[in-house]
């Protein structure tokens, strides 16, 4: 399989001590397997993500993302710029469109890049890694590496929202994404394929502001997993796998329940499948341990 | 025509020759069929069965052949002999299909097939081929009443054709309201503006074309006749008097815009700044001649905002203004609101509705509005009150669900379409006189003045499967007098009514009927000798083909008749018939079965059905193998309204048990192709109680029953309720008087 | 004009357009209700996105800028993904917002517009969120008790993405960032200039 | 098959349905003659599978009788099925037609007895049904059926099935050796009339027509209420044969929706007004049906019929597009979220099935039709009347029976003008 190449977007999440290090940890390991070089575009700044709305101006957001991908055409020329969080992904593609769609916030955009030294001509594609594994490697070819199929665990793939709307993964559909439980069984995992809760939205956004409400989102997400008798919950989401996971214990205490459902990305799954260990897929990131998956990746072949 | 010769032939194929003895059956039929020449077959409906019938008619002579195979309504393309006589009976679907397997009904499923085949032989004697009716009108030219959209596009469309066409208009000046508008509703892609309404081009080709004469400032003083033979009297405003012929006539009468004065509630005469839509489109036209934006009427200031209110006075359930929805406003008032908007972006425009109706690709146009700047409000507007040159708006804003108002230069009340329908001749003259209409025809027919009006005062039309048959043969209706539309769906309507009054001609010139018998050259012939003038026939007429002459003899226009018979069946002395249906015809079949005595435990029920629907449903029944009473014979009528009376007393006299009449629901749903058919025939079993008492019988021998073509279960049902109810009053005490 | 005889003029529907992302597209919304339908925090919305539409039309400027309803966007995006008409909504409940909160109309105790503006500032100051002081911040946001009353409570969860690695106290200090801040800084001030700079044009 | 004479006095109408027979025999009437194509076995198109017509609540088939009457006794009418135009060249006044005639593997023999049905044993879903029953190979397409002639799937074709169809018949009709013909016509003006097709639900995927089987689109419902249905006339769930009495109906299901369909397709309102009534017709006042809609298009007359169901105890009105549809767990029962708009009240709604008024999408697909006919933004016809090929019904816009039927006749006048004015005639 040729080396493939892409221009990497962490985001603020995906650095090493941040909130969603153990996802870039089971990235770079499910990367080596696939032989997928990923070269981290330099000095990348945040997104903004949706959230910044009332701080950041229009301009001043699209300024910050334009940033990003003047560095990728000046560092990485002719590569995709692949993000792995949902937010970067979405807030980096809704300013390309933009700016695809307005010369004249492009001119502005580049009027104020200039002050950086930088300059955006259009060129960049920006892609989530799902869609990286899906469009340029297919099931077929995923399921390859695997040798330790995940069997004995069900998984209840959870798409959440900004991986899946407003752009999602080409070919699925809003309401029923099917990818995830297709990885899923790529790599020998029994998905719960009647997950209702699959695309409903964790409130990640208000989680500060709204704690309650948002609370109550990841309650209902937790215990239909529950219901569909899943072991863990899978995302490729590091907003919705922190919310979901970090808040099980606030909900407990709160209504009394006993939620301890693991919440883990993907890219573990996958990396633990094709042989990586506990360490490599970042399973020693979690709060709530996702036990069978240890289990099988601490299990010599 | 040279002199009768009969033939019978027995089909044997689709299981008859194994389940009943054909043999027996073509005894019957010669022995007592006295059918000349009787053949058996095992594949009658075969290339060679067929060329065997053929050869018949061409060697032998025959003239009249009786097929005892399948239903009437199979196969009909083998078993077509267009230059002899033809009667099927229906041993198919009537007998083999409908009776169960085996050796138990096998005599009673017998004599059912003999008995149809007796029937067959006694109607065809007695059946003649038709010749078609001697009066051949031959005036093909088309008038159209009405000069507006609708007339115009009928007119030029039949002249476009090749034919003649006359249009008498009422006012001075060809056009109508869309003369009268400023633009109208796009009616191909894109949906997006309003566009010029094509009217000076349409008057250009009418006024233009080598075969259509127009009369201006005129109106039609009298019309008789019939199709192909119209006179019309026309009467022009200088007093200048014409007559034409005319083939057949177009009614495009359009509509008057519903009173504004109607509704004082929401400013209606109460303000110059309260305008309907036409009186929008007439500043409109107005504006644009000065090269001016609309000025607001009260004062000349100028427009800054505008509300739109629709469904003034219409969809009304107080019983107070017009029921019903115009169908156009909706657009109409997104199109003048573009008017504003496209003048100066900075007019408040706001359209005020409760359902927005703009089907098809109106969404499109609805999108244009919104894309303007158009404001869409949901609500219910109370009130509307004029203070200055200013109105206040009140009205329920239903989303934000509070009492709201709007503060408005110009509001536009989109009121809706009454129809110019004439005078309603189901109205007592007295309540006519009170209504003050003015005839729109002046027919001369025996039936009133005006074609006959459904709901609303809307003009007749048949309304969903067949939207052209008015009740007046040759007589249609387009536009808006018929059924509130706009200008598109006008302009289709015209041009379908224009097709329907060049049919209307084509038949007339060869004699033939109209939908829905179309291409039958029967037509009633009346004994006059034999005519006691009681105008039964006249009156119940559902087609106003009959007139009166001045000795008050019953005058038949051929070309008004539509074959229904229900002259046929009103006639107390029946000299009323067809040359292939007649009292004879039935009545025949009636006295031709074979019946068993009282001993026999055998009753007979006739069963006359409607061949429009339930027959067809008797047929299904048999498809789909419903077993029903072995005891019925059923006789296919035109409509229950061609049953004349004489058939039941007969058949109860003849010692039949039981008689079932199957035809269509009536009432306001009526769904009787005749329209009054089934009900006329309910209207007349309703006196024959006293008849049957008279003979001593019990009043449930005779019943009516509406049947719909989809009842094919219920049907089998209906007869054996019917059949246990028979044997329960036990058989008819007249058997044997016979 | 007082607001109740510019009902249904529009004037705010026009003021809306000129100063909100996206804003022309409020006009287009046929009231169908699919996007008030489609929230998932819908039942704490006073006023859902459709019937803002619908208020903004009828010229309710106050209650719709001092409305709590479009801080509760989650920016999930079912409302966009739905819509008949294809609004943009999202972005235009992101937009009405900003701008309630730019013309100081944002209510006072508005805890997801403090977030909010909170994030911008920890995300421009050196290129890079600092996921500490994000969740510090915000619980100090309304004075030292309520923050320590807040950290405390949330103490369990800190201690556990700590020990998970995925929390790191030095952040305080040093964490994340860009190289090149100075670049960052000019080209947003330049960013504002030129948004100014547009203001004026129109104005 | 024998190809039928025709010449540039000939007019051909394109699909059988209740717009292409109007056409047919309205020209036909006024001495015209006429080539009546149709794709499908047999005649009637979608008004044959509907139950009633709105708003007099009559049926369908009922209309269909009287024009196969009409038909039966007119000989300027000849009619083809399991024809399909591949391809028109020429002008006005001259074309050239290939059509495409598929085998039927049953000749004019077929005195639709029925034994060949009884003689074969494997079935296949019935298109009549929208697949929600099965019928055999060997089937007669519905009662109504015309041609009355039975038709041999060609799945059976090489299977014990045909033998044994060919063996029961008595008369030689069925024929194993029939071929794909194709044909060319010369024809004077052509009149395309091929209707319409209901979009794909499956698309719709807020409301999971895909997922949950008592999401039923309103055609199927259609079958439900009809005697010769799938249930015989009950109103029963597909997921658990269960009575349905409490039904949601859900309004613009793809119509008026730029992510689907973005014209109205009008008939959809009336429609669902009409099927609240059969509910009322199955179940009287147990029977409960909630309107889920945006506008109410009950245009001109039928304003009535609107406000008599509105006056109906049994039918509830609530004005929104409903966001989505959920399966209530494992009791089949399906869970309505939206809001109602008029004042803003949230709802979650329990029903036993919901019925999508789907909308009209028009079938003109796949023919390479000359230029004079152009398409709308939604892919119907917009027929030049400066050509020969008038669209008709709704291949041309999304009508009602009544309104597809007015326009029909006026296609066939246009195309009466055009054979006309090449003859020369003049009357």
């Amino acid at each position: 399989m040729a080396k493939k190449e892409y221009a990497f977007y962490p985001g603020c999440s995906s650095q090493l001590r941040a909130s969603a290090a153990n996802y870039l940890v089971s990235t770079n390991s499910m990367c080596k397997v696939l032989d997928i070089k990923m070269t981290t575009i330099p000095d990348w700044n945040c997104c903004g993500a949706s959230i910044s709305y009332a701080g950041g101006s229009e301009l001043s957001r699209l300024v910050m993302n334009a940033r990003n991908f003047a560095l990728s055409e000046t560092h990485l020329p002719d590569q995709d710029i692949v993000a792995t969080c949902a937010a970067c992904w979405l807030g980096a593609r809704e300013a390309k469109h933009k700016l695809e769609a307005s010369p004249q916030l492009l001119a502005d955009t580049n009027e104020a890049l200039h002050e950086a030294g930088l300059n955006y001509n259009g060129k960049a594609k920006i892609r989530h890694m799902v869609e990286v594994l899906i469009e340029d490697f297919g099931y077929e070819t995923l399921g390859k590496p695997v040798v330790k199929p995940l069997e004995g665990i069900k998984f209840a793939g959870y798409v959440g929202c900004q991986t899946n709307r407003p752009f999602g993964i080409a070919g699925e559909s809003f309401e029923n994404p099917k990818y995830l439980d297709k990885l899923i069984e790529t790599v020998g995992g029994e998905a719960a394929i009647q997950y209702e809760q699959k695309v409903t939205c964790c409130g990640g956004a208000l989680a500060f502001s709204e704690p309650e409400k948002s609370q109550k989102q990841i309650r209902d997400i937790v215990e239909s997993a529950y219901d569909q008798g899943a072991d863990m919950i899978v995302t490729p989401c590091p907003l919705c796998q922190a919310n979901v996971e970090v808040y099980q214990s606030e909900i407990n205490k709160k209504y009394g329940t006993r939620l301890a459902m693991p919440v883990t990305y993907y890219s573990q799954l996958m990396t633990v499948a094709y042989g990586g260990t506990a360490k490599e897929a970042g399973l020693d990131g979690h709060i709530i341990q996702p036990k069978k998956l240890q289990d099988i990746a601490d299990k010599q072949l | 025509m040279s002199e009768m010769k009969t033939a019978a032939y027995i089909c044997q194929g689709c299981g008859i020759g194994e389940r009943l003895s054909a043999k027996q059956m073509a005894v019957v039929a010669q022995k007592e069929g006295k059918m000349q020449l009787v053949r058996e077959h095992a594949f009658l409906c075969s290339a060679e069965g067929v060329q065997m019938i053929r050869d018949d008619i061409e060697k032998e002579a025959v003239t009249h052949i009786m097929i005892a195979a399948c239903s009437r309504r199979a196969k009909t393309e083998a078993f077509n002999f267009p230059d002899v006589t033809m009667t099927r009976a229906n041993i198919r679907e009537g007998v083999i299909w409908s009776q169960p397997e085996g050796d138990a009904a096998q005599e009673i499923m017998q004599e059912m097939a003999d008995d149809y085949v007796r029937m067959g032989c006694a109607e065809i004697k007695k059946m003649k081929l038709p010749q078609g009716t001697p009066d051949k009108a031959q005036n093909k030219r088309i008038l159209v009443v009405g000069g507006g959209i609708s007339g115009l596009t009928a007119a030029l469309e039949s002249a476009e054709a090749g034919y003649e066409v006359l249009i008498v208009e009422k006012q001075k000046a060809l056009g109508g309201w869309a003369a009268r508008l400023w633009k109208r509703v796009p009616a191909k892609s894109p949906y997006t503006d309003p566009i010029d309404t094509g009217i000076v081009d349409l008057i250009a080709s009418v006024t233009q074309h080598p075969r259509i004469k127009v009369y201006l400032n005129a109106t039609i003083a009298q019309t008789s006749g019939a199709p192909g033979r119209f006179l019309v009297h026309i009467a022009t405003e200088n007093g200048a008097a014409a007559t034409e012929e005319v083939g057949a006539i177009v009614q495009a009468s359009g509509f008057t815009n519903y009173d504004i004065n109607k509704l004082p509630e929401l400013g209606g005469g109460k303000s110059q700044n309260v305008v309907d839509q036409a009186g929008l489109e007439q500043l409109a036209i107005e504006a644009a001649r000065q090269g001016q934006p609309v000025r607001r009427p009260s004062d000349g200031g100028e427009v800054s905002s505008v509300a739109f209110i629709q469904c003034a006075g219409q969809r009304d359930e107080s019983g107070k203004h017009l029921p019903y929805c115009s169908g156009h406003c909706c657009n109409t008032s997104i199109k003048q609101a573009m008017y504003f908007k496209d003048s100066n972006p900075g007019i408040d425009t706001v359209v005020i509705y409760t359902d927005l109706r703009t089907p098809g690709m109106g969404e499109d146009f609805y999108r244009s509005g919104q894309n303007r700047g158009v404001t869409f409000t949901k609500g219910m507007v109370s009130e509307v009150a004029a203070h200055g040159n200013s109105c206040t708006v009140k009205f329920k804003d239903i989303i934000l669900n509070e009492d709201s108002s709007i503060e408005a230069d110009l509001v536009v009340l989109a009121t809706g379409q009454v129809p110019n329908s004439g005078v309603n001749i189901d109205l007592a003259e007295d309540a006519q006189a009170e209504a003050k209409p003015v005839s729109i025809l002046n027919l001369t027919y025996r039936q009133g003045k005006d074609l006959p009006q459904l709901k609303h005062g809307l003009t007749d039309s048949h309304f969903i499967c067949f939207p052209y048959e008015t009740r007046r043969t040759g007589i249609y209706a387009a536009g808006p007098v018929r059924r509130p539309m706009d200008i598109a769906q006008a302009t289709e309507d015209a041009t379908g009514a224009a097709l329907k009054a060049i049919q209307a001609v084509e038949n007339a010139s060869l004699g033939r009927a109209a939908h829905p018998r179309s291409g039958d050259l029967s037509f009633p012939i009346v004994r006059l000798e034999g005519c006691t003038q009681c105008k039964r026939c006249t009156v119940e007429c559902p087609f106003g083909a009959i007139d009166e002459d001045e000795k008050r003899y019953p005058v038949f226009n051929e070309s008004r008749c539509r074959r229904c018979g229900t002259c046929m069946g009103a006639c107390p002395v029946r000299v009323i018939s067809f040359e292939n249906y007649s009292p004879d015809s039935i009545g025949n079949q009636i006295k031709a079965v074979d019946m068993p005595d009282e001993f026999s435990e055998k009753p007979r029920i006739l069963v006359l059905a409607c061949e429009n629907d339930a027959y067809p449903a008797l047929d299904m029944a048999g498809m789909q193998r419903k077993v029903y009473s072995a005891f019925v014979r059923v006789i296919p009528v035109r409509c229950l309204g061609s049953v004349n009376t004489v058939w039941i007393t007969d058949a109860l006299n003849g010692g039949w048990d039981g008689v079932m009449m199957m035809g269509c629901k009536h009432g306001d749903d009526y769904q009787c192709h005749f329209i009054k058919g089934s009900e006329l025939a309910n209207y007349r079993m309703g006196k024959i109680d006293d008849t049957l008492k008279q003979l001593g019988l019990e009043t449930e021998r005779v019943t009516t029953c509406a049947v719909a073509i989809t009842d094919s279960a219920r049907v089998a049902q209906l007869i054996n309720d019917y059949a246990a109810k028979i044997q329960e009053i036990g058989m008819s005490p007249m058997k044997g008087f016979a | 004009m007082n607001e109740l005889n510019i009902k249904y003029h529009n004037n705010f529907l026009k003021e809306v357009e000129e100063n909100i992302e996206e804003g022309e597209w409020i006009k287009m919304c046929m009231q169908c209700g699919v996007c008030s339908g489609s929230c998932p925090l819908g039942p704490y919305w006073a006023h859902p996105p459709q019937e803002l539409f619908m208020m903004i039309r009828a010229g309710k400027r106050e209650q719709v800028l001092r409305s709590d309803s479009m801080w509760m966007c989650t920016s999930c995006y079912n409302c966009v993904v739905r819509c008949p008409r294809k609004l943009p909504i999202t972005q235009i409940m992101h937009g009405i917002a900003a701008y309630a909160n730019n013309l100081g109309m944002a209510p006072k105790i508005q805890p997801t517009r403090d977030f909010s503006i909170l994030f911008w500032k920890n995300c421009t100051r050196t290129g890079r969120v600092n996921e500490l002081r994000l969740t510090l911040g915000l619980y100090f946001n309304d004075g030292l008790v309520a923050g320590i009353k807040k950290g405390w409570a949330m103490r369990n969860i800190g201690l556990g993405l700590m020990r998970a690695g995925r929390l790191n106290l030095f952040e305080l200090f040093k964490g994340h960032e860009c190289k090149d801040q100075k670049g960052i800084h000019a080209m947003l001030k330049k960013a504002a200039e030129i948004e100014q700079r547009h203001k004026h044009l129109t104005a | 098959m024998t190809t039928p004479i025709a010449t540039s006095q000939t007019i051909l109408v394109v699909g059988g349905g209740i717009s292409g027979m109007t056409a047919a025999l309205e020209a036909a009437e006024c001495g015209k003659q006429v080539i009546l194509l149709e794709k499908s076995p047999t005649l009637g198109g979608r008004t044959a599978l509907l139950y009633r017509y709105f708003p007099k609540l009559c049926h369908p088939v009922c209309g269909l009788e009287i024009n196969l009457r009409r038909l039966k006794g007119n000989r300027n009418v000849r009619v083809m099925t399991m024809a399909e135009v591949s391809r028109i060249t020429g002008t006005r006044g001259k074309y050239t037609v290939t059509i495409n005639i598929a085998p039927r593997y049953v000749n004019g023999n077929c005195t639709a007895c029925g034994e060949c049905a009884r003689a074969v044993s494997s079935e296949i879903p019935n298109p009549y049904n929208y697949g929600l029953d099965k019928m055999k190979v060997a089937y007669l397409p519905h009662d109504m059926a015309y041609p009355l002639r039975y038709v041999l799937d060609p799945s059976a074709i090489g299977t014990a099935d045909a033998e044994q169809a060919r063996a029961a018949c008595k008369y030689d009709a069925i024929d194993l050796g029939m071929q794909p013909e194709t044909i060319e016509l010369t024809v004077g003006a052509v009149i395309w009339a091929t209707g319409w097709q209901p979009y794909d639900a499956a698309k719709i995927q807020p409301y999971g027509y895909d997922r949950f089987p008592n999401v039923i689109t309103s055609l199927e419902f259609e079958r439900f209420t009809d005697l010769r249905g799938p249930t015989g006339g009950k109103i029963l769930r597909p997921s658990d044969g269960k009575e349905a009495k409490n039904i949601a109906f859900i309004q613009c299901a793809g119509s008026r929706d730029e992510n689907h369909l973005r014209h109205c397709s009008r008939i959809c309102c009336m429609a669902s007004l009409k099927q609240t009534q059969y509910v009322r017709e199955v179940y009287g006042e147990e029977g409960k049906s909630t309107i889920y809609y945006i506008d109410i298009r009950a245009i001109d007359r039928f304003e009535d019929f609107y406000q008599k169901v509105q006056n109906d105890s049994t039918v509830k009105f609530i004005k929104s597009k409903v966001a989505r549809v959920a399966q209530d767990g494992n009791s089949g029962d399906l869970i309505l979220h939206g809001v109602d708009t008029e004042g803003y009240h949230r709802y979650a709604n329990n029903h036993d099935l919901v019925v999508l008024a789907i909308g009209m999408e028009p079938s003109v697909k796949g023919v390479d039709i000359p230029a004079e006919i152009i398409a709308d933004a939604s892919g119907f016809l917009e027929s030049e009347t400066s050509g020969g090929i008038f669209g008709a019904g709704c291949a041309a816009s999304p009508l009602d029976v009544n309104r597809s039927v007015q326009h029909a006749t006026a296609a066939a006048l246009r195309a009466i003008q055009v054979i006309n004015k090449t003859a020369g005639v003049e009357i």
